[in-house]
């Protein structure tokens, strides 16, 4: 079973990679950009049938290494 | 099975008479697996056809050579056990396509080079040259390649050094990436390629196989043309953390005797690697491609032998050493996988799936490459003297300013701030001053390492252009006092089939040997890159030679910038006031005519050799070479970045102001003398009689020469400063 | 005074913080990280470099390997912990200081010299300094952005845990000397027991005047009191 | 208007990040991981109502400065 899990910043965290990339683009001329946050995307796959289960441990991947939980928010979703 | 059709055979970069050649070695056609491998073998970055009847008369012997070229890095010897291992490598095409992953992956080849024949490398250095600073690819590119650099030498923890950073426009559409490292290793700790022995296990060690690169070693050495963007999946990413892993788990296998060969997976793979070990070796190797550690599903023996992936190494190990040495790399979390053995065939023997899918003798494939004596012609030299006096005026502090706040002038710290440099704690001379200087760990001597290069020079006189290098590279070391050893070279040209570039590369070649010759600083490394161009137009001939000198005991490293206030400055070497292909008429008039400064081997020498007896007595403040801009610009340099400014005399003899400031005669140097040591360097100077002058004196606050010039020393810095930051 | 030096893969400067270490002294071991245990040592240094190539968050994977467990038991025992650089970021991604390390505010790795001032100097990692001196030590990161909530950060300044602060020559402390955006100019910070200190400048790259200058020895021969 | 994109390696080529994390989760003791990949995730707001314009400029935003097309695909996705 595949799952995309999203990682953003909190909201009150700085985002300097946001910040710049805004920058960037307002240089190259977008003058209607309001907001640019940068995070991370993660594809995982594992071998489980069973969703909830599924679910359950890719939870835990999260909170035990790909999210720093005091700084970063995730978001799980299932692809197929 | 596929039939070979002359597209096939063209797409392989091979032509038709040299596949015929490949029918008539086998004996019968090959399959496309073996098309690919005589491909990968005979492409000219493997098989150096067109270069080796040039590169084999460059001087390579010397007391101070433990190994020349043809092993995987030249080695010196440095006294005591210790010996330093040093090669340059380009990776020019692969950056222009994704210049940060090009530029990482020039610099985790070159780094391989080095560690595979058992040394820790210590530094690492770069040439970049780019188009034109208004191209609208230029600033991507520039901006893609530091970060490339640095993203691989400071994660793996080695410091980048030195380099040079050149823009001009025939490099819009080429941008040259040449990369150097330089390792340390006990004399008696230094591992070669060659295979010894019948039976013994072939081991692949590192990442996994993909899809990286695949055509990469004959993408290297194809002109580019429009369709080249295109040929973009094949792009290799590379992993610096693996390679510091494969480093150290390396160097720890290496502390015994259970390597008997060792060679890196480069361009190629292990097609290069498995054929060169068993070709020094005069043996045959056979290996099982289904053992081979693959990152994608059902990738097949071609895939498997041309993959370009990086952060391999193929070994040959003592038999009953496989446990012991696996046990290493699994520690550093690396693949260990025994894929073959050495044979008596003197064949290589592909198999997969119990099957032989390709069989082919290694002398084919090595020996038997193709040679090509191509045709070239002697450079036409323009004989009519460049006429100075249909140009306008220009004021000497214009001119100065003009140089300095250019973008091959600027300072370059934009860029070295990206790069670790001080890391593993032995750099003695960061990146801004003439070399590099890096201590020996834990002992008191040091080597200096520079990279040099003058393109225009040798588009307009090559065999001068070629000596030149040479002679600015020897410069550099001996300003930070160290004394020149040993050169590599990476020779960036065009395309070879074309009389003229053929003519360029045979003649740097003439200069650099003749100058190598002369000074005693023999070649003992390098690489040669051809076909850099685009749809026939062709860079200038660039080629880029890097240096290593011995500081035998460290006290203080000099540096160029001013040191003192008051102290005396004098210049070695003869003003004649060549202006001709000098940066005062390119950068002020855009005007690159006529021919660059004679070279003249004798004075080098000398005045080189005098240089370092001052500064290993100790007698010098600060010394710095006089090249590119001239007397003027070498002066500033030194007063920016240092505290103090200086004020510089007018010519007693030649009344051109223009000339004596900005004139690039060779062999000249500047060094800033104490009032308390002035008697004692002139002594030795007129002792030795070198030719010298009393130019000028350093003092606080100012850069100035009277009724010319004033220019207050923070606004040089900021003249200096401003267009990396402003661009 | 016992020192033991963390390894894990991708740490480079190891051998930096040893060498420094030994001429300071110090007895020092070098620790794997998938050692189950600590040898007896008095300090404690996670080194930098790029634990596990920064990929993910820097210093995240390494914030996991078996070691760690021991060095926060040793940490909570009262043990000195210095982590430098990546060690610092370590540090931050265990637990054992708060706060982060971001992407440098130019998203640039940095290498220069930089100023720092000595904010306290009543910690054993800081009393042969002057308070409010300035040093001058080597910095080489991507990721050496200090963040962290207000509420550390009041606290931080009322129970003085800032341990340096970025400045200029002379001492001031302003946006232009900051090099990477670091809130409040932080550039090191203690746990409220100070045995923990994280910094990003690079001490053991300033104990010799061949190679730079000799501005990182007083923290050696602080800690050797 | 708010989209999200996110940008993903292409296949076959090398994810040194996913390969450590996937590493770092087996040894964490999770057994039935099969895959893991790595992309970045971007949330962007613009100021423009029309959802194909604002769609236009994303891309172009992509193509110029978020994505490296010779390694990278991505995808952008409405999010309000
Ligand atoms: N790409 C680069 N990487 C590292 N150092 C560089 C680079 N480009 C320039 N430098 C450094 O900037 C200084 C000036 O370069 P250059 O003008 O080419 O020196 P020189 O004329 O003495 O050879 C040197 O110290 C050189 O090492
Ligand atoms: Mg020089």
């Amino acid at each position: 079973m595949k799952f995309s899990v999203i990682v953003t910043l909190k909201k009150d965290v700085l985002d300097p990679q946001g910040k710049v990339v805004l920058n960037t683009l307002v240089n190259l001329g977008i003058d209607n950009l309001k907001s640019i946050r940068q995070g991370k995307y993660f594809e995982i796959d594992v071998d489980e049938v069973d969703q909830v289960k599924a679910e359950k441990q890719i939870n835990q991947m999260c909170e035990k290494l790909l999210v720093n939980l005091i700084i970063e928010n995730y978001k799980i979703s299932k692809i197929k | 099975m596929m039939e070979i059709t002359n597209t096939i055979i063209e797409k392989h970069g091979l032509k038709i008479e040299e596949y015929k050649n490949i029918k008539k070695l086998l004996n019968r056609n090959p399959n496309l697996l073996e098309l690919g491998i005589f491909s990968a073998m005979w492409n000219e970055h493997c098989s150096y056809k067109s270069s080796r009847i040039h590169l084999k008369k460059l001087p390579t012997k010397g007391k101070q050579v433990i190994q020349g070229p043809g092993e995987n890095a030249g080695v010196v010897d440095i006294g005591d056990d210790d010996a330093i291992v040093f090669k340059i490598e380009s990776h020019n095409h692969p950056s222009y396509i994704e210049p940060y992953q090009g530029a990482a992956t020039g610099v985790g080849g070159i780094l391989r080079d080095v560690f595979t024949m058992g040394a820790r490398p210590i530094a690492l250095l770069n040439s970049i040259h780019f188009g034109s600073p208004s191209h609208p690819k230029t600033k991507g590119l520039l901006n893609g390649v530091v970060s490339g650099i640095g993203g691989y030498g400071n994660c793996i923890g080695i410091p980048t050094v030195a380099g040079e950073t050149k823009f001009n426009e025939t490099y819009n559409e080429n941008i040259l990436v040449n990369a150097m490292a330089v390792g340390h290793v006990k004399k008696d700790k230094i591992f070669y390629s060659k295979a010894k022995g019948v039976g013994k296990s072939v081991v692949y060690v590192g990442s996994k196989t993909g899809r990286d690169g695949i055509h990469g070693a004959s993408m290297a050495s194809a002109e580019f043309d429009e369709n080249s963007e295109e040929k973009k999946p094949t792009v290799q990413v590379g992993d610096p953390f693996t390679e510091k892993l494969l480093l150290e788990a390396c160097l720890e296998l290496m502390r015994d005797d259970s390597i008997i060969a060792i060679q890196d997976m480069g361009a190629a793979g292990l097609t290069s690697s498995s054929v060169e070990m068993a070709s020094k070796g005069s043996l045959g190797i056979e290996l099982n491609l289904d053992k081979v550690p693959c990152r994608e599903e059902n990738m097949t023996p071609y895939e498997i032998m041309l993959s370009e992936s990086q952060e391999r190494m193929l070994i040959i190990l003592e038999n009953g050493m496989e446990e012991k040495a696996k046990k290493i790399f699994e520690k550093w979390d690396l693949n260990f996988t025994i894929i073959g053995k050495t044979t008596n065939t003197k064949k290589l023997t592909l198999k997969y799936k119990d099957k032989t899918e390709g069989e082919i003798p290694i002398d084919a494939l090595a020996a038997n490459a193709p040679v090509y004596d191509r045709k070239w012609t002697r450079k036409n030299y323009n004989k009519n003297k460049f006429d100075f006096k249909k140009l306008k005026k220009i004021k000497i502090e214009e001119a100065l300013i003009k140089i300095l706040s250019s973008p091959n002038h600027s300072n370059k710290s934009w860029i070295t701030n990206q790069y670790d440099q001080m890391v593993m704690c032995d750099t003695a001379q960061r990146s801004g001053s003439d070399a590099a200087i890096i201590r020996i760990h834990n002992k008191d001597k040091a080597i200096a390492v520079s990279v040099d290069s003058s393109a225009n020079y040798c588009k307009s006189h090559p065999i001068t252009g070629g000596k030149q290098i040479v002679c600015e590279n020897w410069r550099n070391l001996i300003s930070v006092g160290a004394r020149p050893l040993a050169i590599t070279n990476c020779l960036n040209f065009g395309n070879p089939e074309n009389h003229e570039i053929m003519g360029e590369f045979a003649e740097c070649l003439e200069g650099i040997k003749e100058a190598c010759e002369f000074l005693n600083y023999p070649v003992v490394s390098g690489n040669v890159s051809f076909y850099n161009g685009t749809n026939k137009r062709n860079i200038l001939p660039t080629p880029v030679i890097g240096g290593v000198g011995l500081i035998k005991k460290i006290f203080k490293p000099l540096g160029h910038s001013f040191k003192k206030d008051k102290s005396i400055l004098i210049k070695i070497g003869k003003t004649f006031g060549h202006l001709e292909q000098s940066c005062f008429l390119k950068e002020n008039y855009s005007i690159i005519e006529g021919r660059p400064p004679e070279v003249n081997l004798t004075n080098e020498k000398n005045n080189g050799e005098a240089v370092l007896k001052l500064i290993n007595e100790n007698l010098i403040e600060s010394s710095h070479d006089v090249s590119n801009g001239g007397l003027l610009v070498a002066l500033s340099e030194m007063a920016i970045n240092s505290n103090f400014g200086a004020k510089i005399d007018k010519p007693k003899k030649l009344n051109n102001l223009i000339e004596y400031y900005f004139g690039e005669d060779q062999g000249r140097y500047i060094l800033e003398v104490s009032e308390d040591n002035f008697k004692k360097v002139e002594k030795t100077l007129k002792n030795g009689n070198i030719y010298f002058e009393k130019i000028g004196v350093t003092q606080e606050k100012f850069f100035e020469i009277e009724g010319e010039l004033k220019i207050d020393l923070n606004n040089l810095f900021k003249i200096n400063n401003q267009w990396y930051n402003n661009y | 005074m016992k020192s033991s030096v963390i390894v894990f893969p991708g740490s480079n400067c190891d051998r930096d913080i040893a060498t420094a270490l030994e001429k300071m002294q110090f007895k020092n071991q070098m620790v794997w990280h998938k050692e189950t245990s600590l040898p007896k040592s008095d300090l404690i240094v996670i080194p930098g470099g790029f634990s596990y190539g920064d990929y993910l968050r820097s210093g995240a994977i390494a914030g996991k390997s078996i070691i760690i467990d021991e060095v926060i038991k040793a940490a909570n025992s009262g043990c000195l912990i210095l982590g430098i650089c990546n060690g610092f970021q370590i540090l931050t991604e265990t637990g054992l200081l708060k706060g982060t390390l971001l992407r440098n505010r130019d998203l640039k790795f940095i290498n220069r010299d930089v100023n720092i001032k000595v904010m306290n100097n009543e910690t054993k990692f800081t009393s042969k300094y002057k308070l409010n001196e300035i040093l001058k030590i080597n910095i080489a990161h991507n990721e050496g952005n200090f963040f962290t909530d207000s509420k550390h950060r009041d606290q931080l300044k009322k129970e003085n845990l800032v341990a340096f602060k970025y400045c200029d020559e002379k001492g001031n402390i302003s946006e232009g000397s900051n090099p990477n955006g670091s809130i409040d100019n932080i550039a090191g910070i203690y746990n409220s027991k100070k045995n923990i200190l994280g910094m990003m400048p690079h001490p053991e790259r300033m104990i010799d005047q061949i190679i730079s200058n000799t501005d990182g020895v007083n923290l050696f021969t602080s800690l050797m009191n």
